[in-house]
C-alpha cells in the first residue's frame, strides 16, 4: 500500500472538520471540528517525514500541538467567558461583528 | 524484521488492512463529531478519531508523537473539552437547525469542492516513491527529534515555551471574575431578605420524586403547575428542569381508577377520558 | 561625512511638529511660540543652504546618500539644484507668516475644552507639512520623492478639514459638512493622481532597475538605458497626471477652489503657495529629466491645456462671488502660466516659471492672508457684503490693493518679471500661444480690479462701518511680504542667478536649444 | 552728469514713498514735500538740458546703466536710462507743467482731509511718467508705461467713495491694459526678431529685418499708443476719467499719460520708417481720432467733458504728424509740448471755475462769470486763443505746422489726411468758442438756482464754504491757484513763437527723430490761409449759435449728431453691449459649466462607486459563519487556480 493514502485521509478529515466549523453554530462544537482540522494537518505532516526520510515533518507536527494546546486553552476560556456574560455559546449570537 | 525497518520503506499487508479498517472509523468518528447533536458525543468521537490518529502516527514510525497524541490531544486536551462542555451543559443539545439561509449548502457545497480538489491535487502529486525513516531514526525517534529540536529549532522550542505560559495566563485572566466586594454572609443575606419582604423563609426545595436523583425536577403548586423557584438557578439558565406536573396528575388519576374499580364502580370511560383529559 | 544640512532642514520641522503636537492643552500660547521659533529656525537653516549653494558649483549639491531598502535599490538620497534651493527657501520664509496669520484661528471656540487640542494640531501639522513638502524638494530618490508627495496629503487632510474659518454665512453646521467634502474632495484627487503616479513609479523601477533620479537621467543621457517610445509615453503620462492635480491643471482643478474657500487663510496659502509648488516642481525635476522625449512628444497638449487654464481661470476668477474661490481660480490661471513656462522649453520660459513659482508664492500669500482678515473682520467671504473698506481700514485697503496688484502682475512688482519671460519664452517658440496668454494679462486686471471696487471702494456698507485697521501682528505678517514682492520686482538678479544653471542642465536633458533672434542685434 | 538721470526718477519716488508710508504725521506738510520733490527733479532736468546744450548736436546723449534687472539666458534687461533730446523735451515738460499743477493742487485739494495721499499720487504719476520716457529699452519703458496706467488709477479714483469715480478708474485701467498687452506683444516680437529690446540695438537693424515683422511690431506699438492716448479705439476712458480731481484732468492730458503715446511712435520711428502700412494705419487712427474728439468735444455740456473731446482731437494731431514719420515726427513734439501748455491752463482754469461754483460742471448753468473771475478769464482766454490757433500763439504754430506735414505727405493720403487737419482746426475752433461763450458770456444762468451736481463728492473744497443747496457766487481762486495759470498761460503765448523762430526746435530734436521736408502741393502761406479760413468759420458759426441767442439752461434736444456726440458717438454703448454683457454671460455661463460639468464628472464616479458598495454592504451580514464561508470558498479557488497552473 502506499502511504498517500494517509494524505488522502488527512485531506478527508480536512475537509469534514472544515464543514463542520461551517455548519456549527455551537462554539464549542467548531473547537473540536478546528482540532480535527489540525490533527488532520499533523496526519499529513507524519506522512511527509516519513516519505522524505527526515524527522523535520514530526517536529512540525509537535509543535502545532504544542500550539494547539495553547489554542484550546485560550479558546476555551473565551467560550466560557462568553458564556458567562450570554448565556449561550452559540457563535452567531456572540457575532458581533455588524455594528 | 522489526517494526522500525517495516515502518521505513514498504508497508505491510498489515498495515495496509489497518488502515483501511482504521481509516474508515476515523472518518466515521469525524462525520460523528460534526453531527452528533449534543456536544458530549461530539467530544466523544472526536477522542476516538484521535486516537486512531495516534495509532496511524505510530504505524508511520512517529512513536514519541503517537505517544504524546494519545497523553496530550486525547488525554489533556480533549479532557479539557468535556470539563468545558459540562461547564456550558451537557445536554444542551443545539439544534442543527440552520438560522443563515443558504449557509448549510453553500458549507457543503465548499466542502465538497475544497475536498475533491484537495484529493485531486494529492492524485496529480507523483508521490509514488518515498524513502522511509530507517536513517532517520536508526538511533532512536525521540533522540532523532530531541536533537532536531535542541539544535535546529530551539529558538522555536523557545517561543512555543513562551507561547505556551501566556496562553496559560491569558486563560486564567479571562476565565477570573474580580470580586468587587466582600462575600455576603449568612446573616447578611438572611437580613436582606427580610428588608425585602420576599422569600422570608428559604426558597422552597424540589419536588422530590423517590424516582432519580431529581433536583431538577420542579415542585408543584397546589393547582399542580411546576413552579420555577423550586429549581437551582443554574438548571433553569441551562433549561434543564424537567417538567413532571403531568405525569404525577396521570399518576393520581390511574391512583383514584384503582381504588374505584377495587370499590366495583365501573364507568371506565370517564376515567380513560379523564386520563386523555390528563395526559394533555 | 559633513553635517546634513539637507536632513536637518527636513527633519528640524518635523521634531518641531512633535514638539509643539506634545505641549500640554492648557498651554496654547507655548505652542504657538514653539511653532513660531521652529519655524524661524528651519528658515535660518534653509538660508544657510541658500548660502552653501554655488550656483556654478555641480548640479546636485549638499548630496546625501544612505542605502534604505536595498533590495529594490531605494536610497535616502537628497541633492538640490538651483530650482530646489529656491523653493525651499520660499517655502521656508513662507512658514513663519502663515503661523503668525494663523496665530488665532485654531483657538477653541469653547474656552477650556481640555482633552481636545486645536491649537497644538493645528500648528504641528502646519510643521509637519513643511518639513515633507521640504523633503520632497530635496529627494532625488523617485521613491523618497512619492512617499512624501503622498503622505503630506495627510496633515493637509486635516488642515482642510478640521479647520475652518471662524465665521461661515451659512452657519457652523453647513461650515462642517462643506469643509469635510472639500477635505475629501481634496484627499481623493489627489490619491487618485498619487496611485496612478505608484503605477508609474513601479513602471520605471521594472524598466530602469533603480530608483535613483541621477543614475537614470545619467543612463538616459549617455544612452546606456533605452525606453520603448510607449513605455516611456506611458511612464510620464502616469508621473505628469499626478503632478497635474496637485498643480491644478483644467480639468484636474476642481478641487482647488473648494479646498480653498472652505480652509482658513493659512491653511489657503499653505495650499497653492507651498504644496501646489510640489507639483510644478516635480514636472520640472522628474517630467523633464526622467522622460525628455515623452515631454516633448506631450507639449502640444500640455500647451493647450495650460492656455485653457490660464484663460479659463482668469474667466471664472471673474464671474466668483466669494473672495477666496476668486483667489483660488486667479491660482489656477497662474499655474497655467507656470506649466507653459515649463514645457516652452526655453531657457526665458523655465527660468521664468521657476521664478514664478516663488513670486507667485510670495504674492499670493499677501493677497490671501489680507483677505484672510479682511474676512475674520466681517465674518463672510462673500464680495458683497463689504464695501467701503477703503474708507475705515485704508491701510488694510492698500496692503489689499498691493496683492492685487501683483496679482495682475504689475511692473515693478515681482510677479511681472516672472510672467513676462515665461510669456517671452513662450512666445519665442510658440507665438500663438504666447499671444494668446497675454489675453491673461487683461483678465487678471479685470477680476482684480473688480474684487478691489466691490470690496473696498463706494460708500462704505454700514456692517463694515465699525471695522478696525490691520493690527500690530497683522502688519509684521503682511509689510516684508510686500518688501520683498518690490525688492523681487526691482532687482530679482539674486533668484535668476540661482536658477539659471540649473534651468541650462535641464534644458540639456531634453536636448533643446532656445530659437535665436533672426536678426543678432545683441552684440 | 550722468548720475543726475537716476534722480530725475528718485526724487518724485521718493516723495511717493515717504508720502504714502509716512501715515497721518506728515499731514501738516505733505504737499509741501509733494510740491519740493517734483520741483526738485526740475531742477535736476533743467540742469541736464543745460548739460545737453553745451554738447554739440550729434553728442548730446547721456546714457547711464543703474544694474542688469532681469539677467536669464540670452535675455538682457538692464535698468539703463537714455537721456536724449527727445527724453529731456519730455521731462522738462513733465517736470515744469507737473510742478505748477502740484502748487495748484496745493490750493485745490485745501479741504480733502486725504491730500497727503493725493500728492503722494501725484509723485508717483510723475516718476512713472519720467521713467517711461528716460528708458533705455522697451521693457522699462513698459513699467514705466504701467506705472502711468497704476497713477492714474489711483486718481482718477481718487475719491472712491462715489461708484462712479471707482468704476472710471477700473475703467481707464483696463482699457490701458488693453493697449498694454499691445505693447508686450510687441516687445516680444522684438525680442524674437533682433534678440534684445534695447532701443540703441532694436532701432539700429531695423534694415536687416524683413518689412512683415516691423510691420507687426509697429502695429502692435500702435495699440500701445492708442491705449495710453486715448486713440480710436480704446479712447473710451479719457471722458470717464474727469471723474478724478480736476488738477489730475490736467495732469493726465496735458503733461504726462496721454502724450505717451506720442512719445512711444516718435521713440520707435525708426521701425515706423520701415514698414509704411503700420505709418498708415497711424495716420488713419490718428486723424479718425481727431475729428471724433472734436465731434464729440462740440456736443458736451460738462466743461471738462468738453476739454477732455479737444484733448482726444489734439493728441489725434499729434499722432497724425507722428504717423507722418521724419516730416511730422518733430511737429509731433513741438505740439505736444505746446498742447501742454495752453491745454494745462485750459483745465486749470476750468477747475478755478468749479471752484468758484460749488463744483458745477454743466455749462449751462454758467454764463458771464468774466466779471467775477478775472484772472481765470484772462488765462483761460490766452489758452483759448491758443489752441485754436490765434496767429501768433502757441497753436497757431505747431498746429499749423502739422497741417503742411499733413498735405506734404503727398498724393491722395495727403490731400485726405490735410483736409481732415484743416476740418478739425474748425472744428476745434468752434466748441473752444463754444466752451468759452457759454463759460463767460452771456446771461448769468446760475443766478437764482441752487446749483449743485448731486454726485459731487462732499470732499470738494468749495462744499464746506456753501451750504448743500445755496446759490454759487463765485469768487476768485486764491493766489496758490492763480499763478500757476498764469504761468502757463504766458508759455501758451510766447511757446510757439520761441520754438518756431529760426526752427529751434526742429534743429534740436533733428538728430533724434530725423526730419524731411516733404513735397507739399501747398505752399506754407496757403495752408495758413486755409487754416484762418476754417477758424474763422469754426468761431463764427459759435458765435451765431451761442453767442448771440441766448443758451437755453437745459440742453435742447439737438439733431441725432448731437445725441450721439453726446454719448461719445456710442462707443460706450457698444462696448456695453459688446464686451460687459457678453463678458457676463460668458463668465456666468463658464461658473455653471465648471460647477456641473467638470465637477459633475468626478461627483458622478463618486455617486456610483458609493451606490455600487452600499449593494456590497449587503453581504456583510456580520456571522462569523458566513465569513468563514467564503474564507473556505476563496481558499478552494485558489487551490483550484494553482492546480489550473500546473496543469496548464
Amino acid at each position: 500500500m502506499n502511504p498517500v493514502n494517509y494524505l488522502y485521509l488527512s485531506a478527508l478529515l480536512f475537509t469534514i472538520g472544515a464543514t463542520g466549523v461551517l455548519i456549527r453554530r455551537n462554539a464549542i462544537v467548531v473547537f473540536m471540528c478546528i482540532e480535527l482540522m489540525l490533527n488532520a494537518c499533523n496526519l499529513a505532516f507524519v506522512t511527509f517525514s516519513r516519505m522524505h526520510g527526515n524527522l523535520d515533518g514530526q517536529i512540525i507536527a509537535f509543535f502545532t500541538m504544542v500550539v494547539a494546546a495553547a489554542e484550546v486553552v485560550v479558546g476555551l476560556a473565551i467560550i466560557v467567558s462568553l458564556f458567562r456574560s450570554r448565556h449561550s455559546a452559540s457563535v452567531d449570537d456572540a457575532s458581533l461583528m455588524k455594528l | 524484521m522489526s517494526a522500525q525497518e517495516l515502518a521505513a520503506y514498504s508497508t505491510s499487508t498489515g498495515e495496509a488492512f489497518q488502515f483501511w479498517v482504521l481509516g474508515t472509523v476515523a472518518v466515521i468518528g469525524a462525520l460523528a463529531t460534526v453531527f452528533m447533536k449534543r456536544a458530549v458525543h461530539s467530544a466523544l468521537s472526536l477522542a476516538g478519531t484521535m486516537i486512531i490518529l495516534a495509532i496511524f502516527y505510530l504505524a508511520n514510525g512517529a512513536y514519541f508523537l503517537g505517544i504524546v497524541q494519545i497523553v496530550v490531544y486525547t488525554g489533556a486536551i480533549m479532557m479539557l473539552f468535556l470539563f468545558v462542555v459540562m461547564l456550558v451543559g451537557v445536554t444542551a443539545a443545539d439544534s442543527l437547525k440552520e438560522t443563515i439561509k443558504g449557509q448549510r449548502w453553500l458549507a457543503l457545497l465548499c466542502g465538497l469542492g475544497f475536498g475533491i480538489l484537495l484529493l485531486a491535487g494529492i492524485g496529480n502529486a507523483s508521490l509514488t516513491e518515498f524513502d522511509g525513516l530507517s536513517t532517520a531514526n536508526a538511533n532512536g525517534n525521540v533522540e532523532g527529534l530531541a536533537t532536531l529540536i535542541f539544535t535546529k529549532y530551539v529558538f522555536a522550542f523557545e517561543i512555543t515555551g513562551a507561547l505556551l505560559i501566556t496562553a496559560a495566563v491569558g486563560a486564567m485572566v479571562l476565565t477570573h471574575r474580580e470580586r468587587t466586594e466582600r462575600a455576603k454572609t449568612q446573616r447578611e443575606l438572611s437580613e436582606q431578605r427580610v428588608r425585602e419582604g420576599k422569600y422570608v423563609p428559604p426558597l422552597p426545595a424540589p419536588g422530590v420524586y423517590a424516582r432519580h436523583n431529581a433536583v431538577d425536577i420542579a415542585g408543584l403548586l397546589p393547582d399542580g403547575t411546576p413552579s420555577e423557584l423550586t429549581v437551582s438557578k443554574t438548571l433553569r439558565d441551562r433549561g434543564q428542569i424537567r417538567d413532571v406536573s403531568a405525569e404525577a396528575l396521570n399518576d393520581l388519576k390511574a391512583l383514584e381508577q384503582r381504588a374505584e374499580e377495587r370499590l366495583e364502580r365501573t364507568e371506565i370511560e370517564p376515567a380513560t377520558f379523564k386520563r386523555e383529559e390528563a395526559s394533555k | 561625512m559633513s553635517f546634513p544640512l539637507l536632513t536637518a532642514t527636513a527633519v528640524l520641522p518635523a521634531l518641531g511638529a512633535v514638539a509643539t503636537a506634545a505641549v500640554p492643552a492648557a498651554r496654547r500660547t507655548a505652542a504657538k511660540w514653539l511653532a513660531l521659533v521652529v519655524s524661524l529656525a528651519t528658515l535660518a537653516l534653509a538660508i544657510t543652504v541658500l548660502v552653501r549653494f554655488d550656483p556654478d558649483g555641480g548640479r546636485y549639491q549638499l548630496t546625501e546618500s544612505h542605502a534604505w531598502i536595498a533590495d529594490f535599490g531605494v536610497r535616502y538620497e537628497l541633492g538640490v539644484d538651483g530650482i530646489a534651493v529656491a523653493l525651499i527657501a520660499l517655502t521656508a520664509l513662507l512658514m513663519p507668516f502663515i503661523i503668525l496669520a494663523g496665530w488665532h484661528d485654531a483657538d477653541p471656540l469653547e474656552t477650556g475644552s481640555r482633552r481636545w487640542r486645536p491649537t497644538q494640531g493645528f500648528f504641528a501639522l502646519i510643521l509637519g507639512v513643511e518639513a515633507m513638502v521640504i523633503i520632497s524638494f530635496e529627494a532625488t530618490d523617485v521613491f523618497l520623492f512619492y512617499i512624501f508627495f503622498e503622505a503630506m496629503l495627510i496633515p493637509m487632510y486635516f488642515l482642510i478639514g478640521g479647520f475652518g474659518d471662524r465665521a461661515h454665512e451659512h452657519g457652523e453646521e453647513a461650515a462642517s459638512t462643506q469643509r469635510s467634502y472639500a477635505a475629501v474632495k481634496f484627499l481623493l484627487y489627489n490619491l487618485v493622481g498619487g496611485l496612478i503616479m505608484l503605477a508609474a513609479v513601479i513602471g520605471l523601477y521594472v524598466v530602469a532597475g533603480n530608483f535613483s533620479l541621477q543614475e537614470i537621467a545619467e543612463a538616459r543621457a549617455n544612452g546606456s538605458l533605452h525606453m520603448a517610445t510607449n513605455t516611456e509615453r506611458w511612464l510620464f503620462l502616469g508621473f505628469f497626471f499626478a503632478f497635474a492635480v496637485k498643480a491644478p491643471l483644467w480639468p484636474l482643478h476642481t478641487w482647488l477652489p473648494n479646498a480653498m474657500q472652505e480652509s482658513t487663510a493659512p491653511v489657503a496659502v499653505l495650499i497653492t503657495a507651498v504644496v501646489d509648488k510640489v507639483g510644478t516642481f516635480a514636472m520640472l525635476r522628474f517630467c523633464l529629466q526622467l522622460f525628455p522625449e515623452a515631454s516633448k512628444w506631450a507639449t502640444p497638449a500640455i500647451l493647450v491645456l495650460a492656455l485653457i487654464s490660464i484663460i479659463y481661470g482668469a474667466l471664472l476668477a471673474v464671474g466668483q462671488r466669494d473672495i477666496k474661490r476668486l483667489v483660488a481660480y486667479a491660482s489656477i490661471s497662474h499655474f497655467g502660466f507656470i506649466i507653459m513656462g515649463i514645457f516652452a522649453m526655453t531657457s526665458q520660459g523655465q527660468s521664468g516659471a521657476t521664478l514664478y513659482m516663488v513670486n507667485h508664492g510670495i504674492s499670493t500669500a499677501a493677497l490671501m492672508l489680507v483677505a484672510g482678515f479682511l474676512i475674520s473682520r466681517r465674518g463672510s467671504r462673500l464680495i458683497a457684503d463689504y464695501g467701503g473698506v477703503q474708507k475705515v481700514a485704508p491701510v488694510l485697503a492698500g496692503t489689499f490693493l498691493i496683492g492685487g496688484l501683483a496679482t495682475l502682475s504689475l511692473p515693478g512688482l515681482a510677479p511681472f518679471v516672472s510672467e513676462f519671460l515665461v510669456l517671452v519664452g513662450t512666445f519665442t517658440r510658440y507665438p500663438a500661444v504666447g499671444i494668446i496668454a497675454t489675453f491673461g494679462i487683461v483678465l487678471a486686471a479685470l477680476y482684480t480690479l473688480v474684487l478691489y471696487q466691490r470690496t473696498m471702494t463706494g460708500p462704505v456698507k454700514q456692517e463694515v462701518s465699525a471695522m478696525p485697521d490691520l493690527r500690530a501682528r497683522e502688519l509684521l505678517v503682511v509689510a516684508p511680504l510686500i518688501v520683498l514682492l518690490i525688492f523681487l520686482g526691482v532687482y530679482p538678479k539674486p533668484v535668476t542667478d540661482i536658477v539659471n544653471p540649473a534651468v541650462k542642465s535641464t534644458l540639456s536633458d531634453v536636448h533643446k536649444k532656445d530659437p535665436k533672434p533672426s536678426v543678432e542685434a545683441a552684440k | 552728469m550722468e548720475n543726475l538721470i537716476a534722480l530725475l526718477v528718485a526724487a518724485p519716488l521718493l516723495g511717493a514713498a515717504v508720502l504714502l508710508c509716512g501715515g497721518r504725521r506728515l499731514d501738516a506738510v505733505g504737499h509741501w514735500i509733494g510740491v519740493l520733490m517734483s520741483s526738485a527733479s526740475f531742477v535736476f532736468g533743467v540742469i541736464l538740458f543745460a548739460d545737453l546744450l553745451g554738447k554739440d548736436a550729434e553728442h548730446r546723449t547721456l546714457m547711464q546703466h543703474l544694474f542688469s534687472w532681469v539677467p536669464v539666458e540670452g535675455f538682457q534687461a538692464d535698468v539703463a536710462f537714455r537721456l536724449d533730446q527727445l527724453s529731456v523735451t519730455f521731462v522738462l515738460l513733465i517736470t515744469g507743467v507737473g510742478s505748477l499743477i502740484h502748487l495748484y493742487s496745493v490750493g485745490y485739494m485745501e479741504h480733502d482731509e486725504r491730500r497727503r495721499r493725493f500728492f503722494g499720487y501725484l509723485n508717483l504719476f510723475l516718476a512713472a511718467m519720467l521713467l517711461l520716457v528716460l528708458a533705455d529699452n522697451y521693457l522699462l519703458l513698459y513699467v514705466g508705461w504701467e506705472g502711468v496706467g497704476l497713477a492714474s488709477y489711483l486718481l482718477i479714483g481718487f475719491w472712491q467713495h462715489k461708484p462712479s469715480a471707482a468704476t472710471a478708474a477700473k475703467k481707464a485701467f483696463l482699457v490701458n491694459r488693453v493697449g498694454d498687452m499691445g505693447l508686450s506683444i510687441a516687445i516680444m516680437l522684438m525680442f524674437t526678431t533682433f534678440g534684445t529690446f534695447a532701443f540703441g540695438p532694436v532701432l539700429s537693424h531695423t534694415g536687416d529685418t524683413s518689412e512683415g515683422k516691423l510691420t507687426a511690431i509697429g502695429l502692435m506699438l500702435l495699440l500701445a499708443a492708442c491705449g495710453k492716448s486715448a486713440q480710436v479705439p480704446l479712447q473710451s476712458w479719457l471722458g470717464d476719467a474727469m471723474e478724478g480731481p480736476t488738477p489730475v484732468s490736467a495732469l493726465i492730458h496735458a503733461a504726462t499719460m496721454v502724450t505717451a503715446g506720442v512719445y512711444l511712435i516718435v521713440r520707435s520711428g525708426a521701425i515706423f520708417n520701415a514698414a509704411p502700412d503700420a505709418q498708415l494705419a497711424v495716420t488713419v487712427v490718428g486723424a479718425v481720432t481727431l475729428l471724433f474728439g472734436a465731434i464729440v468735444g462740440c456736443a458736451k455740456d460738462d466743461i471738462k467733458k468738453a476739454l477732455a473731446g479737444s484733448t482726444m482731437s489734439q493728441i489725434g494731431y499729434m499722432v497724425l504728424a507722428a504717423g507722418l514719420g521724419p516730416i511730422g515726427y518733430v511737429f509731433a513734439i513741438m505740439h505736444l509740448v505746446t498742447h501742454g501748455f495752453f491745454k494745462a491752463g485750459l483745465f486749470l482754469g476750468a477747475g478755478s471755475v468749479m471752484h468758484g461754483m460749488n463744483d458745477e460742471v454743466d455749462m449751462r448753468k454758467y454764463g458771464g462769470l468774466r466779471k467775477y473771475m478775472p484772472v481765470t478769464f484772462i488765462t483761460f482766454g490766452l489758452g483759448y486763443l491758443a489752441i485754436i490757433g490765434f496767429p501768433g500763439l502757441s497753436g497757431f504754430f505747431s498746429k499749423d505746422k502739422i497741417i503742411e506735414a499733413a498735405f506734404a505727405k503727398g498724393g491722395t493720403e495727403g490731400w485726405i489726411l490735410g483736409t481732415c487737419a484743416l476740418l478739425g482746426a474748425a472744428i476745434t475752433a468752434f466748441y473752444m468758442t463754444r466752451v468759452m461763450l457759454m463759460t463767460f458770456f452771456g446771461e448769468e444762468r446760475w443766478k437764482n438756482q441752487p446749483t449743485r451736481s448731486p454726485e459731487a463728492p462732499s470732499a470738494e473744497p468749495a462744499a464746506e464754504h456753501h451750504g448743500e443747496h445755496a446759490e454759487p457766487h463765485p469768487h476768485e481762486s486764491p493766489k496758490v491757484m492763480t499763478i500757476p495759470m498764469i504761468v502757463l498761460a504766458v508759455g501758451s503765448v510766447f511757446g510757439g513763437a520761441f520754438f518756431s523762430i529760426g526752427d529751434r526746435f526742429l534743429h534740436w530734436l533733428e538728430p533724434v527723430t530725423g526730419h524731411s521736408e516733404g513735397d507739399s502741393p501747398l505752399s506754407a502761406a496757403a495752408v495758413t490761409g486755409g487754416t484762418m479760413v476754417c477758424l474763422l468759420i469754426g468761431v463764427g458759426i459759435a458765435w451765431a449759435m451761442y453767442g448771440r441767442r441766448p443758451v437755453p439752461a437745459v440742453a435742447p434736444r439737438g439733431s441725432l449728431l448731437t445725441r450721439a456726440a453726446r454719448r461719445d458717438l456710442l462707443q460706450d454703448d457698444f462696448n456695453h453691449v459688446v464686451l460687459v454683457r457678453g463678458g457676463e454671460h460668458l463668465t456666468r455661463s463658464l461658473v455653471y459649466v465648471d460647477h456641473t460639468l467638470v465637477d459633475g464628472v468626478v461627483n458622478g464616479t463618486a455617486a456610483s462607486v458609493g451606490g455600487l458598495s452600499g449593494r456590497m454592504r449587503k453581504l456583510q451580514n456580520g456571522f462569523a459563519r458566513s465569513y468563514a464561508v467564503s474564507m473556505f470558498g476563496g481558499a478552494a479557488i485558489l487551490i483550484a487556480a494553482t492546480l489550473l497552473m500546473r496543469a496548464v
